[in-house]
């Protein structure tokens, strides 16, 4: 069983029936951005549709919702996912961060407790990770959890919780100990959001929505049954979110590859249009970098298969996370950028949805989609590790050098 | 041969930025960017307006003996910068650079409207042909628009249909323009008219430039900022090495940028143009990237001033055929073989 | 769908490196690059080529009834790879991975000299019409080489006018190749030689991509052990996060280089082998860069083991038109509409 | 007197005096390499050649042999010297470096002994840095010089000075306090290189010449009137060699502006070839950086023009030099990476001038110039400063950023 590039009839067959489902399901518009109090109930429920047919989860196990799919048969599915543009994942934290962490830590109670809500889209989950003086470095954390009796009493300030505006749950970390430094005296705690003590606020980003959210605690009471694994070990828990997985799991190659798509589109498009108007072709700068993207996205769509290979074989992971990380954060940005510089003028449009015999409409709601999603792709190399730390993890971990 | 500023230029510059400074702060700019219609737009903007008016800028770019006060594009370029490194919200670029002394080629035509848009009772702003959407339209009473490169008109703003769209920039008031059956109150033809609106998409383009070659230094200014304030890991961020370098890199692109701008503005070559289109678009998207990934997360929200240089900046980098269509202008000034005979 | 090499193919490459561990070090390759002439240089490398031959790896892509080991390019391209890792002199991707395959192409009229190849007895080299330069020509008894694209000629070597010429790579020994009026010992024409060439030149130009990988993974390694010994201003040089960055910068280039090399290999689809080509150049050129400049001045100096990988890395990025030409391909692919099909 | 870019009549007289005598005098074929020794003394001559018409160092005051010209005139002048591909200056370290600082800091007899051989070319200097443990660390320096009587005793080991080989005098800085540290008790010292005690020893760089040399001393004595300037004080004359003008004489913006010029040559060449033999056009990543490479170009010539109105105009200097070793060194590597791609193949074919009737030799001629450029502008980031401590420089000094 040497390379094989040929994808076997029973993963075929299984993109066969995810195109169809999705084909038959999908929204036919749009749906608002979660990031609004309408567009994130549009999402829930369409994470319950995709729960109805075992879709939501498809690499959890059977038993909890899922399909048992392995790591290739998951790339199939988001393959096709992106293919017919399906809507953003507002559970994404709960799906692929959380969940897989209650799966292993939790107890057989809290599994219960938590993981049919979670699959059903009934509770939405947010991440309650950083804090204002701890930006990648969460081994500085404040918040503290401390003990009275059978709850924890929750004090301090978090900061830049996606999805946090609207979500019911959030988990992250809290000092149980007060008294502790560092990576000790963390535990892996839930809490809802919408308890006394608990104000939760939307910070407004570039593009003018919410998608990030301050969290005040103010003695909030959660019982100590909210707390995932011993105390004290949140640290190591956390940890295990952060590897491949996770990264793959949130940055689908699917995603780079349709997003190099509808860039090839845009310049094939805008190329035409030029040739019709007899005006100077695209400058050869954007045309190379079109070029270039296209390669990018399959260079990493191609390396996800073969880590999900080796994997499946029995591998383990190396320092896959720091370098996808770094790559598909540039790649991001670089569509993105090639995408404005196509649409020239037209870039600086915001979206007229919806407005009716508008000749501009098109226009600006195509331009608002790169906008965005440039806006978005210049937060990739900032969160989940800021690139530069990627860097020096691959120098230090991988190559071998001293510590600066 | 002698490229430096003269003490006049230097001093324009400087008073605007004076006058900037204590009306054009991240402040300033957040209250009009909150304002909910135009009517408070434009009271948020009030006393900078005022300001302006009276520093005695009208007519700048107007040969004298039409009232104006006969300068060239080279005498106006560190004005422009500075409107940039404010992210002023005002067209002052637009109008005295581009507008005001197209009006003026107008002749005759036009005298009444010049008159009375360069004492500052209207504002007179223009769009290249071909043009459907024009930032301060709404605050304009007469637009300087044609659909034919080889025409040149002047409507009352009130007899054209103008739609308010959004921009990405909160202070930019974009509006959709629509002629429909408009008639013009002057209109011109023929050759003249057309080298005409190529002047002013020249002035247009290298003032831009300017502009955002001030954004980028306002941008790279704020991140050092933030850079030695912010700590992690316990040190400012700023001394880290990455972060150094990335800034450094900055200067870098803005310092070779600046030379190039004001060679276009003096000489307004259009390769040359062209080129300080490329360079300051450039420079100022890399000090808009580097100083928002210094700001971490934070460069992600509306809460810092950064966002709206670098919005600004996005907006200038798409105009005049934006950053792409320059470049291919250079490109093919390179296929034609014209680049070699640019010195001696 | 299994993106995973199998044990066989591991333990070739395993052996192939051990082989060159022991036989291509920098010593090895810095006396051959001394060798005055043409015999000296081969009793440098005679050790070498005498173990290389005894690994078995004749005919490594010649179909198993025609006395080869039927191999697929993708069993290939780990051995490649460790080719390119030990910069190895030797032709081994070029007659293994390219020319006994083609010469398996001729069918009967080049069986009697395939047989002599396989054995070890000759050796066979290719080149695609048009070619005007060979390297390792002059060891070669036998060429296939032709004017045209519907045309594959088998020459006595000595038949042929072959002119020593310098390369940049002191290991590559280049020969001007003049066929002036000599006469192939085998010839055929039509669309299937038309095709065995775009076969050839598709293999050669994969396997190319898979030694760049190799030199660019072995300049980094040198890179890495540069910086950990070389100490300024008291520490090593690799403790700074500017080495460090651009180190790992190569690392990301090599690593999302390895699976398009290896999926063009596995497919030969023109766009996945143009891709392979652009990848591992541009990765080696960034580690060759890299690997330099860590060195300081003494990646500039001949006594550095490194200059042999860099030169080795430069001479390859530029055949089969070249990293340039491969580029030019994708992108030609992108226009006519092609690469959205690449998937599904 | 605002911005006026057009030059004098003054100045185009210059310009034309200088292109009369460079097309009447420049050699009609490139002289072989400095680094041999047929070509060392082919561009002494050269230099002998120069100084007789006072073309050799325009900037110098008449008194030496000079024409006592401004930067602007110089940069004139520059222009012409490589429009017509004239040689490479041999003695740039004395003209540029050493004249100067014995200008400045010299006695009155060193300026009688050294100024006139030097300017006529009978004296090639040579800068004698770096040591083997002090690359960019100048004050790690450890060769000293110990007084003994009237004479310096020199012990030690010098790296990477340029021209050494053949060049018959060296300066540099010695330790004359052979118990000071970093940048204290050192000493600018001139030190003639066919001396007993001295061993210059050529090292072989990547294209097989020697540029640079290593120097052994053992016990080589020198007299004491070879000192420039106090004891103890070379540090602080070594650092104003270090400033803009020795980045600017050094790199002048016409060397720059004459490789794109070829380059662009080359592309349009190449590019008519494809159209003549119906085959793919240049790729656009290549044809984007040689239209970049024109606008860098332009952009350092236009920033020097700057610079020297400034400095004429009375102004002082900034963070130029630092700003122009990243400028132009990152240019030149990439307008000979971009010719490189051009070339393909032919790329690493070595030269055959002088080869009669063979068909590659232009094509090799050509390859040569660009590969030897090309390694060439490889050690640019490298020498005089590494890019990545200039961009140090500029952090800390200009953007005032704290010190890692």
């Amino acid at each position: 069983m040497a390379i094989d590039l040929q994808y076997t009839p029973k993963q075929h067959a299984l993109r066969a029936e995810a195109r169809a489902w999705l084909e038959a399901n999908v929204p036919r518009e749009p749906l608002p951005s979660y990031d609004t109090a309408e567009g994130f109930e549009a999402h829930r429920h369409w994470e319950t549709k995709l729960h109805s047919d075992r879709w939501s989860m498809v690499t959890w196990p059977q038993e909890y919702g899922g399909r048992g799919l392995d790591l290739i048969e998951w790339l199939i599915f988001e393959e096709e996912y992106y293919r017919v543009d399906a809507p953003g994942r507002v559970n994404q934290n709960g799906v692929f961060l959380f969940g897989p962490i209650l799966m292993e830590y939790g107890t057989p109670e809290q599994k219960s407790r938590f993981l049919p809500r979670l699959a059903s889209g009934a509770d939405i989950w947010a991440q309650v990770w950083s804090e204002p003086q701890a930006g990648s470095d969460l081994a500085a954390l404040r918040t503290t959890a401390i003990r009275d009796g059978d709850d924890y009493v929750i004090n301090g300030h978090k900061i830049w919780s996606t999805r946090a505006v609207y979500a019911d749950w959030g988990f992250g970390l809290f000092r149980t100990d007060g008294a502790s430094e560092r990576h000790r005296g963390l535990s892996y705690v839930v809490v809802p959001l919408r308890t006394p003590g608990v104000t939760v606020r939307g910070i407004p980003q570039l593009d003018g929505e919410s998608g990030f959210a301050e969290i005040f605690f103010e003695n909030a009471r959660v019982p100590v049954a909210n707390r995932i694994g011993d105390e004290g070990r949140g640290w190591s828990i956390a940890m295990a979110t952060a590897g491949f997985e996770r990264g793959l799991m949130l940055r689908s190659p699917a995603r780079f590859q349709r997003t190099a798509q509808r860039l090839i589109e845009l310049y094939r498009r805008e190329e035409l249009t030029r040739r019709e108007q007899q005006t100077a072709p695209i400058d050869p700068g954007v045309a190379a970098t079109v070029t270039q993207c296209w390669m990018d996205a399959e260079a990493y769509a191609l390396s996800t298969y073969m880590t999900a290979s080796r994997l499946i074989a029995g591998g383990s992971i190396g320092a896959e996370a720091s370098l996808n990380k770094i790559f598909w954060s540039e790649l991001d940005l670089s569509m993105h950028r090639a995408a404005l510089a196509i649409l020239g003028a037209r870039a600086e449009l915001r979206g007229l949805a919806g407005v009716e015999g508008v000749a501009l409409a098109k226009a600006a709601d195509e331009a608002t989609r790169w906008m965005d999603g440039f806006l978005f792709s210049l937060a990739g190399p900032i969160y989940a590790g800021a690139n530069e730390i990627q860097r020096n993890i691959i120098a230090d971990r991988v190559l071998g050098m001293p510590k600066g | 041969m002698d490229f430096t500023f003269d003490e006049e230029q230097r001093l324009a510059a400087q008073s605007l930025r004076e006058l900037l400074n204590d009306h054009c702060q991240g402040s300033d700019l957040r209250r009009a960017a909150n304002a909910r219609d135009l009517p408070s737009f434009e009271a948020a903007c009030a006393t900078r307006r005022a300001r302006l008016a009276e520093l005695g800028l009208a007519g700048a770019l107007v040969p004298a003996e039409q009232g104006g006060l006969g300068l060239g594009v080279v005498d106006f370029v560190l004005l422009a910068e500075e409107a940039g490194r404010a992210a002023l919200p005002e067209p002052l670029v637009d109008v005295e650079g581009v507008a005001h002394p197209l009006l003026a080629t107008l002749g005759e035509l036009g005298e009444s409207t010049l008159q009375e848009t360069l004492v500052g009772s209207a504002l007179v702003l223009s769009a290249a042909p071909g043009t459907t959407v024009l930032a301060n339209a709404a605050f304009a009473q007469y637009l300087l628009l044609s659909r034919r490169d080889d025409e040149l008109a002047l409507y009352r703003a009130s007899d054209i249909s103008l739609t308010h769209r959004e921009s990405v920039d909160p202070l930019r008031r974009l509006s959709e323009v629509a002629l429909h059956d408009a008639k013009p109150i002057a209109r011109v033809t023929g050759a003249t008219t057309s080298s005409a609106w190529q002047a002013a998409r020249a002035r247009s383009t290298v003032l831009n430039a300017a502009q955002l070659l001030g954004l980028g230094a306002r941008m790279l200014e704020i991140a050092v900022a933030y850079s030695l304030e912010r700590k992690q890991f316990g040190k400012a961020i700023g001394s880290n090495q990455a972060v150094k370098h990335a800034l450094a890199d900055v200067m870098v692109k803005l310092e070779f940028a600046r030379p190039v701008v004001y060679a276009a503005a003096a000489t307004l070559a259009p390769v040359r143009v062209a080129h300080a289109a490329v360079a300051a678009a450039e420079a100022a998207d890399r000090a808009a990237r580097a100083a928002i990934q210094v700001h971490g997360a934070m460069g992600y929200s509306w809460e810092v001033d950064l966002q709206f240089y670098a919005k600004r900046a996005w907006a200038l980098a798409g105009l005049n055929g934006g950053r792409s269509a320059q470049f291919a202008a250079v490109h093919q000034s390179l296929l034609r073989g014209e680049l070699e005979a640019q010195w001696a």
